[in-house]
């Protein structure tokens, strides 16, 4: 029993670490916390689920599609909300509340059209049977968001390290006045990376629909606040913290649910980001800098 | 008026529209605890979370302990003044998205605490038979000495130090102000006030449960404050008045109601940083 | 004299960049002390040092021999360090008499409790605080436009309301970052001129300043950094002279410096 | 003090609203109109239209008959909750301060009627629940009825078809911990379990969001019982049935749901994945007799879609409102109320009369459903 739910943690927690990796990309670079990126996490789902049930597209289809037009309403998401306070210079909070209105309106804007009714793939949209491995059961859709997570972590990871959009990237997230200076094109890589991390949450939103068969509107608003607590607890902008964080805290609350008792599974997250604030503001890893006030 | 008498049609207006009023003054009081945090330039999402601890204490003070309603009022504030000094402390050394971020998860926090203490919250059923104590003119009396209290400190040292925070904190910190204890400070009446109007609800409507001050709630304050602005103390009042009424008034916008306090905190940040209520409060004599 | 602020070996590290590297400076009480040195020398950030800006990542301050080395700025502003900006920071919503007003944020005493009651003492207190805020907007040639938002003010006007809010908390030591910046010349000389009264005041002064023939004319004693050491130290005439300070210039800033020596 | 400053602020607001208040809601004098409260917008808006469908639907054939008290129609006014408790009470307090409605039918959830009862009971207006079924619902006060089986009844009857007819013993429960439904539920699953003398090995929580059961599930893959309890609303139970499966849970062992279970939703969500599921129900489509028979194809022909048990519900309520007044002589609420406690009709759901507690007196309409195919069919 005690494999099973190291498996049960491993894919929870990665779902956790996928969703968080978008979010806390955008705030390692732009230094926004911008809780729209709930709704690019819902509109991925939604795009994939029309796209299978009105042209019958299968997930290697229906996934990309939903996940990159997630990115395309990323970018104007930004473009719209944001574009006018970077240029004012205006403080972060300014930022996180606009995202904040916005996230609400888009959410509540859906649910008034589309109904918060849970919907789902179509039956017999990926195999999901689950495959034995001795005591252990695991799904496909389950091995393919442990594999996405981490693949995409090294992807992330190469893509900033190595590229020449992965310098610039870094660049502005260092200095945005001096990336300017150094001729980055700032604008252009804003989007870029509005783009990355609204692709990321909308491939979030199609794997994790799919693995729990519940898309509805304010599924990016339920994951949000586990959002937070991975962020946070793997320092903020942090992507290795990231992954890292999600993992453990999917595991801590399988284990708390599994073992402990399942009243405490709903507070592992909170205690968690309670105590990181309390004494380690940094993150678990540290590598992320707490502005100080 | 069909031969009903004056104090007829009194008694069932205010009847009719008792719900409303109680309403309009206890988020008038909701828009101000929401004032005085942004009026030190600090972002809570946790007035919902105050209210919260605010009406359970208020409300089991009473059912359990029997204790009278002017002991219950400030015990009611106090309980959500410690919880701040709680929260506050690690986070407002940090930078503002820290005190967001945590006071988000405070309403979370709460709400699991709340469903789990059965034995003392009523779980998921919460807390019924409230006795009905909050009197109308209890509340707007509060909701007006609030307003006063505000403009009176608003024309100080404070007011100034508050404004000058909200301008450009670390400028301010240069002038001599203590921030640490002026933005714990601020948090700290915020979240009284937040108590207050939290016992005041629950007195009035006789009902509480644990999903009643979430984020929803938090949002819906913070659209009250960015609505009215935060020039003066009465701005946010009225964005609350309004956007209470608003939905009484125009039915069919009731489904679209989230999506109007929404929009409102967009366009508030965006393009009326200062509110639909520009004025700001002259603070030299 | 004696010494006001002793900065020893003073040290701000940012991330691969060492701004400011191990700087002694002392500041002695009565005394006009200019700190120079070419673009990203460190001025601005020793500033920030020391009125508290940023904390330090090595080194000891002291200010009138107490140890400040870890005071946030409210404390050191409580003991006497007042200071203005290089690119101006007004509370740009507030009138001109209200951002003197939160200048003297320290020296007002009435609590709470006394302001919102609105007792006679705290009435009285503020009255006379906007008589003062009033004498230091004439003493700054400001007093007519009092109530004007300060966001409005000219550039020149601002720079003054900046130096008269430092000056409303009483300060002993008062920083002057770039105090001509954007200055034409009749502005240049009349800020000399008020710069010359404050010292009057006895109130120390220690100012970062690009304009040389201004630093000159008006220091007694002048330190030059150049990629965040210090690299001299002594009266006008002496740094003039010296060859390091030449050369610092010379090696980086040559057009710069002879634009400005011929400009003043 | 008090009544200054209430008098300023109904005055402030009086202008404010005048022109709604002014036009004279009173009914003509030939129609008795009684009030409901229903979810007709935001996401629950379906069971509300249900409601409102039975209660028109009834009304209607109540008035084709002659109406009430010798001649007069019956008239009925429905206000929308939105599912919101705040808006519950603005809805009560218009019918029974503006409209003066004798009987208020509704709200339809629990937790609005936990809001609402209070402030009818303290005007001693008749109120009566039409699918409110969580406990303590009329101990709110003297004037609060239900028709709705509360889960208390139900619940014993489909525990008692899973222990007679599959020899289920051992039972794990599960419930959300988050929402007075779920809850109020459980408590009544767990009484009825413990009566039954079933054993329980377990108990987990989850929460009505949450979309990952995998860790209460696994734990409960491991204790080896022959049945899972489920208190929930149909999302999460969805959510739960297709995980068990996933996870290896036999289909052998069934789910046994409370009445949030009973909703077409569970097959269109979780398909075969549900089969075997038993759920008590008040009423089944299929039920046999003219009356439900009648009701069906009536209700069928005018809303173009099959009555569900809400409808079925609040079409009985309705009549029986009916009754009551024409008993009672006056659209008076004093006198419905005695009246109320002599009903004795016979519906769609079977015969119905009011406990002193005032709530259905017998549970002999219950009918357990049993989940095949994604979707439910009387279990024989």
């Amino acid at each position: 029993m005690l494999s099973q739910q190291l498996v049960n943690g491993l894919v929870l927690g990665s779902t956790y670490a996928l969703f968080a990796l978008g979010f806390t990309l955008i705030f390692g670079v732009l230094r926004v916390i911008n809780l729209t990126y709930g709704f690019y996490f819902t509109i991925g789902a939604f795009v994939a689920l029309t796209v299978a049930r009105e042209f019958g597209a299968n997930i290697w289809v229906a996934l990309p599609v939903g996940a990159l037009s997630a990115g395309v309403v990323a970018v104007v998401a930004d473009w719209v909300l944001l574009t006018r306070l970077r240029r004012a210079k205006a403080g972060e909070l300014s930022s996180l509340m606009v995202t904040l209105g916005a996230v609400l309106a888009l959410y509540s804007l859906m649910a008034v059209f589309i109904g918060t009714d849970i919907q789902r793939f179509p039956f017999g949209f990926v195999d999901n049977t689950a495959i034995e491995f001795g005591s252990i059961r695991i799904s496909l859709v389950q091995m393919l968001i442990v594999g996405t997570t981490f693949v995409l972590v090294a992807v992330l990871f190469l893509l900033l390290q190595r590229t020449k959009l992965g310098l610039m990237i870094r660049a502005l997230a260092e200095n945005e006045d001096a990336a300017r200076l150094m001729g980055i094109n700032v604008g252009l890589t804003v989007a870029a990376v509005s783009f990355l991390s609204g692709t990321l949450g909308g491939a979030a939103g199609v794997l994790i629909g799919l693995n729990f068969n519940a898309i509805q509107p304010f599924m990016g608003e339920h994951m949000m606040l586990r959002g937070f607590a991975v962020i946070i607890i793997g320092g903020l902008g942090d992507i290795r913290g990231a992954l890292i964080a999600g993992v453990l805290l999917g595991v801590l609350e399988v284990l708390t649910a599994g073992y402990i008792s399942s009243n405490a599974k709903e507070a592992v997250a909170f205690t968690i980001l309670v105590l990181t604030l309390w004494f380690r503001p940094v993150g678990l890893f540290g590598r992320a800098q707490a502005k100080r006030a | 008026m069909d031969g009903m008498t004056m104090a007829e049609w009194l008694d069932d207006f205010l009847f009719t529209y008792e719900t409303l009023i109680h309403a309009l003054g206890v988020h008038g009081l909701l828009a101000l605890s929401m004032y005085c945090v942004m009026a030190v330039g600090q972002l809570s999402l946790g007035q919902a979370a105050f209210m919260g601890i605010g009406a359970y204490t208020g409300a089991l003070l009473t059912l359990n302990l029997g204790l009278p309603f002017w002991l219950v009022l400030p015990l009611s504030a106090l309980a959500p003044a410690v919880v701040a000094l709680v929260i506050g402390g690690p986070t407002l050394r940090l930078s503002g998205v820290y005190l967001a971020i945590s006071t988000i998860a405070l309403g979370e926090v709460l709400r699991v605490l709340y469903i789990n203490a059965e034995w003392l919250t009523g779980g998921a059923l919460g807390l019924s038979g409230i006795p009905r104590k909050a009197d109308l003119w209890l509340i707007y009396l509060l909701l007006f000495l609030a307003v006063l209290g505000f403009w009176a400190v608003g024309r100080s040292k404070i007011g100034r130090a508050m404004e000058a925070m909200r301008e450009d904190e670390a400028v301010a910190g240069v002038m001599g102000v203590n921030l640490p204890v002026y933005k714990m400070g601020a948090l700290v009446v915020s979240a009284m006030l937040a108590g207050l109007a939290g016992c005041l609800t629950a007195h009035s409507n006789s009902f509480i449960g644990p999903n009643e001050f979430g984020f929803e709630m938090a949002v819906t304050i913070l659209s009250f404050a960015l609505l009215g602005g935060i020039g003066t103390p009465i701005a946010p009042v009225i964005g609350a008045l309004v956007l209470t009424s608003l939905p009484e008034i125009l039915r069919p916008l009731q489904d679209f109601r989230l999506v109007i306090n929404g929009l409102i905190i967009v366009v508030a940040v965006l393009f009326l940083p200062r509110g639909v209520i520009p004025f700001r409060l002259r603070r030299a004599p | 004299m004696t010494t006001l602020l002793s900065a020893s070996r003073l040290t701000k590290q940012f991330t691969g960049l060492l701004a400011v590297n191990e700087v002694d400076v002392e500041v002695s009480a009565g005394s006009v002390h200019g700190i120079i040195g070419p673009n990203g020398a460190g001025k601005t950030t020793l500033f920030n040092l020391i009125s508290g800006l940023l904390p330090l990542t090595s080194g000891t301050l002291t200010l009138d021999g107490r140890d400040v080395t870890s005071a946030p700025p409210y404390q050191r502003t409580r003991l006497g360090v007042a200071r203005t900006f290089q690119n101006i920071r007004m509370f740009s919503d507030m009138t001109v008499v209200e951002n003197v007003m939160t200048g003297m944020h320290t020296r007002l005493k009435s609590s709470g409790v006394a302001s919102l009651l609105r007792l006679p003492g705290f009435r009285r207190e503020e009255r006379a605080a906007r008589d003062k805020a009033m004498e230091l907007l004439a003493f700054v040639s400001l007093a007519d436009k009092a109530r004007v938002r300060s966001g409005d003010l000219s550039y020149g006007d601002q720079r003054r309301l900046e130096i008269a809010r430092a000056l409303a908390g009483d300060p002993r030591l008062l920083l002057l970052d770039e105090p001509a910046a954007g200055m034409n010349p009749t502005e240049t000389r009349d800020l000399g001129t008020l710069l010359r009264q404050v010292a009057k005041r006895d109130i120390t002064l220690l100012l970062v300043e690009h304009n040389m023939g201004f630093v000159m004319d008006l220091c007694d004693r002048i330190t030059v950094l150049n990629f965040g050491r210090k690299i001299a130290e002594g009266g006008p005439r002496e740094v003039r002279d010296n060859p390091a300070v030449i050369e610092a210039y010379l090696g980086t800033k040559v057009a710069a410096r002879l634009a400005k020596a011929h400009g003043a | 003090m008090s009544r200054l400053l209430s008098r300023v602020g109904a005055a402030a607001l009086g202008s404010l609203m005048s022109g709604s208040l002014l036009v004279s809601p009173v009914m003509a004098q030939q129609t008795v109109t009684v009030g409901a409260i229903e979810i007709l917008s935001g996401p629950s808006a379906a069971y509300g239209t249900a409601i409102k469908g039975g209660l028109e639907l009834a009304m209607d054939e109540i008035n084709a008959a002659g109406g009430v008290l010798g001649g007069k129609k019956l008239g009925l006014i429905v206000e929308d909750s939105a599912g919101n408790k705040d808006q519950a009470v603005n809805a009560a307090r218009k019918l029974v301060g503006r409209d003066k409605v004798p009987v208020v039918i509704g709200p339809t959830l629990s937790n609005e009627m936990f809001a609402v009862g209070p402030v009818t009971n303290d005007r001693k207006v008749v109120t009566i629940g039409t699918s409110t079924t969580a406990k303590g619902i009329t101990e709110i006060g003297p004037f609060i009825f239900r028709t709705a089986l509360p889960e208390s009844d139900v619940v014993p009857v489909t525990l008692k078809a899973a222990k007679d007819k599959f020899g289920v013993k051992t039972i794990a429960m599960m419930y959300a911990n988050d929402d007075a439904f779920s809850k109020s539920g459980f408590d009544s699953m767990k009484a009825a379990a413990e009566q039954l003398g079933l054993t329980i090995a377990t108990i987990e929580t989850f929460g009505s969001k949450d979309a990952d059961f995998s860790a209460q599930l696994t734990k409960i893959k491991g204790l080896n019982v022959d049945a899972i309890t489920i208190s929930a609303l149909v999302e999460p139970i969805s959510g739960v049935v297709l995980q068990a499966r996933q996870l290896g849970i036999p289909d052998s062992v069934r789910f046994i749901g409370g009445n949030g279970a009973n909703s077409p939703k569970l097959g269109e969500i979780a398909g075969t994945a549900a089969d075997g599921l038993l759920v008590g129900s008040p009423w089944f489509i299929a039920k046999k007799g003219e009356t439900n028979e009648k009701f069906v194809s009536t209700f069928k022909q005018r809303y173009g879609k099959d009555p569900d048990q809400f409808a079925a519900q609040a079409y009985d309520t309705m009549y029986i409102v009916a009754k009551a007044i024409d008993t009672a002589g006056a659209a008076d609420s004093d006198k419905i109320r005695e009246a109320l406690y002599k009903t004795d009709f016979n519906g769609v759901m079977g015969p119905f009369t009011f406990t002193e507690g005032r709530d259905p007196a017998s549970n002999e309409g219950v009918v357990v459903l049993s989940m095949k195919n994604g979707r439910f069919e009387i279990l024989e």
